[in-house]
């Protein structure tokens, strides 16, 4: 099989190898997402998730355009950041499940993930609540000259956050290596953002001096291809973007949102789901393009699978952390 | 106390049918926020209003809760009763300007002219394993400005009664609601009631021991009531109901009458309002207490999400018991 | 003198009683603010104040255009806005000296006059801190079917708040009836908007839905012409307006601010004192256009100055509040 | 206590001198906030220190204090020392969302492996004639949240000692400076020297009674100090200079020895500061107080404009004066 093999092959301007990480990494995040849901309907995981099952391209196209210094901040629907920004799915099962193993010892979470060796600077739960420190982060790579990029990932939802406006004109003044991520998956929790948002969406980040791009979040290729850009410029100096990436979310708002149909139909999901699922027309590209064929990809999810299987069970026998640790961590 | 308990509600229900009544009664009542019209909250607590009252007085927000609130402020005072909805008390946070150098001082620095009938509805509580940005408690701090009132009621029918005694107050009132006592049941009745500001209420009368208990506590105090009893320490558990205005007086009546006192608030401990509370209750009765006032809160940490750290985060029947003996002394 | 009596008569499209209404306006509040100046300066008045001086045909431009019952919302620099709406001088030395005949029994000062009756929602010393308030109002209206407008005053300074965004997109999204009234003085204090504002400042309205124009604050006629079509734009339930009135404060930032040459030059001020005077600019297009004449401008001038000598005198000679009233009005 | 006192400085200067040593120190230090280049803030306490850290290391913002405090949590996080300038304290309502749900609880969340070293600098303080929004002393919230520490310094020597050790810590502090004590002087040595959190200092050594003052309170309760020799009552004045840490045995001991207590703080009276140290006091010394601990604050009032008015919302020399003495039963 020369194909696969080809790892350095350059297609489309992109090494063969880089393709097919992208398509691991969203089979990843995406069997990652499968087994939260278990999990949660098996009432193994404490507390909710929001699965980013439907959203892989965006979370795996922009950070193939980092470095593993690079920054990025993240959401409550987090896990695909941080598993595209390199986090190992046992030590994020683990957090999922309260463990001591966890990238935060149990204490963040589903929705507080975060680590310093792959530049993830932390999931938020505050709707819009990384954008100051995904621009402060930027500050720290300009004032020190580190040449890092932040990667400010956000849903539409945080368009309603005034901050966000605060930081990005400050980002634009400033010039600062940010990329303000804007996963616009139509809904903030159960409304529609049509009903939140008025005038241009894109317009909100000429408004402060950020220039602004809209792609199909859907489709990888174009995502790493805009990031890409964007991130270069950013590291060369030339300041802050804005970049809305549409996309959908599979599921529910979380794992134990089930009947939505008061608020969407299941034909829009349908939709989405059968004619622009990001993985699926991705791999139809990588086999037409020779980029990989069916054997190789079936291979990827094999062991993907077989990855996240033993992911889970580690964090299954992972013991908790006792209750004196509450007390720590309080203060550095 | 209710009267003619014909039926049970939870505290859901209590707080839902307050509101539907205001607005029935008053055109004026209108709710604003995040989901309240499309699902009724996360929680479920609107739901049914929207469909009755309609997109005109039921309204979906963007995620805006600083600019939602101060909207709040503008429309209480031009003649609109708005009841803002903050989904979790975590996200105060991000409308403290609106409420307190707005709306909390509207009526002051305008000498007497301007009024801001609004009331602020938003959730605290724990063990939720919700993670450190979704479980706190901050009643703490609207407590502390003057201008504004605070409401935290701990059954059913004080929902009720002291949601409908907000809406119908003149002034900005901050009401907490136990995100973990949405589903507790209790007798409420048909008739129209509210609940005056300021009276405490004795739900359970004893000698030995008087434990003060706000919200989520007040289930947890009568619980390790309970188990007081079966060692022979008769408790007084009291909810003040309202932390402002704070019915001193029946905290220090009681005290000095069992000559031994406890508050339990699932703030954090610190700097909060048990040390209010304590505080008082230690002035008031100083020459009767016989032990110190003894303060429990939520441990000074953010709350963790893994199970077994957050359970040891908050006071529980069982902790509050082992404090009560040892106050009394018969550990 | 047949100029000055024939009040109904029309020029430009408006009525020569209402043109004489703005001059006589402007002329007031210039005057009043000469009287804070000197209060201050003689120590008779408590703590400072920020000057209108140079600012006058945005507040009268504006406020010519509202009905009294129709909403304001003022800042820091507030005093003309009052005024405009139609506050009288001497309740408002009484509040600025801390009297108990103040609009607000002294208890606000300076930045916090407030009144129901002219429709002032009340000025506010926090920037962009009225913004939620005036939506809020233009909320009322719509709700109860009033036909009431409302205006926000701000400075540019305002634009760094996010508040002032999220309300603006509600605005737009629920077609209230808000005229957000950017005063673009050049200076957010001591800095200048430059190296505080990123992009067009225009294009904040429309990022959000809420159509902007930007018009030169320096001529009344101008910004009357301006807010006349947007307040009865609004009035017809047509939505929210954005009018940025590009002007400029000739004082310091606030009465103690004197020497000013480390952040704008004197010549600077020179030249907006001296070319594009509100007042100076006005009277002589009164006078070419017959509106009125010198003599009756100078009778209104008089006037002026007489009703504000006795304003002022009131004020000082009224008594102050009784110490326990510190403890009245907290609640309603 | 100062050991070398070889001159006088302002609290402006002292602060001033901190930053710029720290600055020369430490390349990481920054400062950002508004006016703080171009005008060295208005009440001029950063005058200089643009022109020798340059523009790149003092940076004017936007009047966005929520945006450039978030700012502050990232690039604290990310290698650089932010020393955040919120102009008056009444706009921390801004910023408690960074603040708190970010500042405070990065560390915690992230099971230990980020830290915030930021330090966000504001004012307290009443009496300067500047009405409800540009007056208060909020001091009492960050006390309230676990992950902060807070600072207040009383002094000159303090507050550069205190400031010094802030930036070099590795968490978030929150820094309070009375607007009204920046051209106090008092004496401040040129060595290098940093002043450790959770130490409370004896401003003044008396038997009995133990006044318990912070911030702009401790030359109130100094001066009350003075006038209560002169009816023969020897008061012990301490300051903690951090509400956070808190140095309780200092307190607690000082008040076992005088047996009467009082605690006078600028915030308001409820639900803040007084009722925090006043219940510790109370707690720890139970057996040795003859008398309640007396709590003095500022008036449940937003803070007026008009000056008789406002006079007496904060506690003087005088009402403090009066208060020991019927404390002490001298009246
Ligand atoms: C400040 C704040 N307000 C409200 C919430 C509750 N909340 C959690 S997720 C969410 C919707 C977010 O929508 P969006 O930003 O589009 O992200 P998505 O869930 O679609 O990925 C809301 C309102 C919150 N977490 N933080
Ligand atoms: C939230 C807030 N931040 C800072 C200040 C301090 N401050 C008072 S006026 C001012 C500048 C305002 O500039 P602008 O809005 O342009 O109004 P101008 O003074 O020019 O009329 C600042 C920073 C404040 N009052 N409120
Ligand atoms: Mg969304
Ligand atoms: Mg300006």
């Amino acid at each position: 099989m020369t194909i696969a093999t080809e790892q350095s092959k350059v297609i489309d301007g992109v090494k063969v190898e880089q393709w097919v990480r992208m398509y691991r990494r969203m089979v990843m995040v995406r069997e990652f997402e499968e087994n939260v849901n278990e999990l949660y309907t098996r009432a193994l995981m404490p507390g909710l998730a929001h699965l980013y099952i439907g959203e892989e391209a965006v979370a795996v196209g922009i950070c193939e355009a980092l470095r593993e210094t690079d920054y990025i901040t993240s959401t409550h629907r987090g896990h695909g950041h941080c598993l595209a920004k390199g986090a190992a799915p046992d030590r994020m099962f683990a957090e999922l499940l309260g463990k001591k193993a966890g990238y935060c010892k149990g204490k963040g979470g589903s929705m507080h993930i975060a680590d310093p060796a792959t530049g993830n600077l932390g999931a938020n739960a505050i709707v819009g609540g990384s954008a100051g420190i995904a621009t402060g982060a930027a500050l720290s790579a300009k004032r020190l000259g580190t040449g890092q990029v932040t990667v400010c990932f956000f849903g539409e939802g945080a368009l309603g956050q005034g901050v966000l406006y605060e930081v990005m004109n400050l980002a634009a003044l400033w010039k600062l290596p940010v990329i303000y991520v804007c996963e616009n998956n139509l809904y903030n929790e159960y409304t529609h953002f049509s009903e939140t948002t008025a005038g241009e969406m894109s317009s909100r980040g000429m408004a402060f001096g950020v220039p602004a791009e809209s792609v199909n979040g859907q489709d990888v290729r174009v995502v790493y291809a805009a990031a890409q850009r964007l991130v270069e410029r950013a590291r060369r100096g030339e300041g802050p973007a804005f970049l809305i990436c549409n996309t959908y979310r599979y599921h529910g708002h979380h794992v134990g949102d089930i009947n939505r149909e008061y608020y969407r139909s299941k034909q829009e999901e349908q939709e989405w789901k059968t004619k622009r699922d990001p993985i699926k027309n991705y791999a139809a590209w990588m086999i037409e393009n020779k980029v990989a064929d069916t054997t190789k990809l079936e291979e990827i999810q094999k062991e993907v699978h077989a990855e996240m299987k033993a992911a889970v069970e580690f964090a299954i026998a992972a013991p908790y952390p006792s209750p004196e640790e509450a007390e720590q961590d309080v203060y550095a | 106390m209710p009267e003619a308990a014909t039926r049970e509600l939870t505290f859901a229900q209590a707080i839902r049918e307050a509101l539907a009544e205001e607005m029935r009664r008053d055109k004026r009542v209108c709710i604003f926020g995040e989901d309240v019209a499309e699902a009724g909250t996360p929680f479920k607590v609107l739901s049914g209003l929207v469909e009755e009252f309609g997109r005109e007085r039921v309204l979906d927000t963007p995620i805006s809760e600083a600019g939602f609130t101060g909207m709040g402020v503008g429309a209480a005072m031009t003649g609109l009763r708005p009841v803002v909805d903050i989904m979790f008390g975590d996200f105060l946070t991000l409308t403290m300007d609106q409420l307190v150098n707005q709306a909390a001082k509207v009526h002051y620095m305008s000498g007497g002219t301007w009024k801001v009938p609004m009331v602020l509805r938003t959730t605290l509580g724990a063990t939720r394993r919700s993670a450190a940005q979704h479980s706190q408690s901050l009643h703490a701090w609207p407590s502390h400005i003057p201008g504004l009132k605070v409401a935290m009621p701990s059954t059913p029918y004080d929902a009720k009664g002291l949601l409908k005694t907000a809406i119908r107050d003149e002034n900005p009132v901050v009401f907490f609601e136990d995100k973990m006592m949405y589903k507790l049941k209790g007798p409420v009745p048909e008739e129209d009631y509210t609940i005056p500001f300021g009276v405490a209420d004795v739900k359970r009368e004893g000698a030995d021991i008087t434990m003060v208990a706000t919200s989520s506590m007040v289930q947890v105090a009568l619980g390790a009531a309970e188990k007081l009893e079966q060692i022979g320490v008769s408790a007084e558990v009291i909810d003040p109901r309202t932390t402002w205005p704070l019915d001193e007086k029946t905290l220090v009546e009681s005290a000095k009458k069992t000559s031994r006192a406890m508050v339990i608030d699932e703030g954090y401990g610190r700097y909060g309002v048990t040390g209010e509370i304590a505080s008082v209750i230690a002035e008031g009765a100083f020459y009767s207490l016989e032990a110190p006032v003894k303060r429990m809160g939520a441990m000074h940490v953010p709350i963790p999400f893994s199970p077994p750290l957050e359970d040891v985060t908050v006071p529980t029947e069982q902790t509050v018991f082992e404090a009560a003996r040892v106050l009394c002394g018969k550990a």
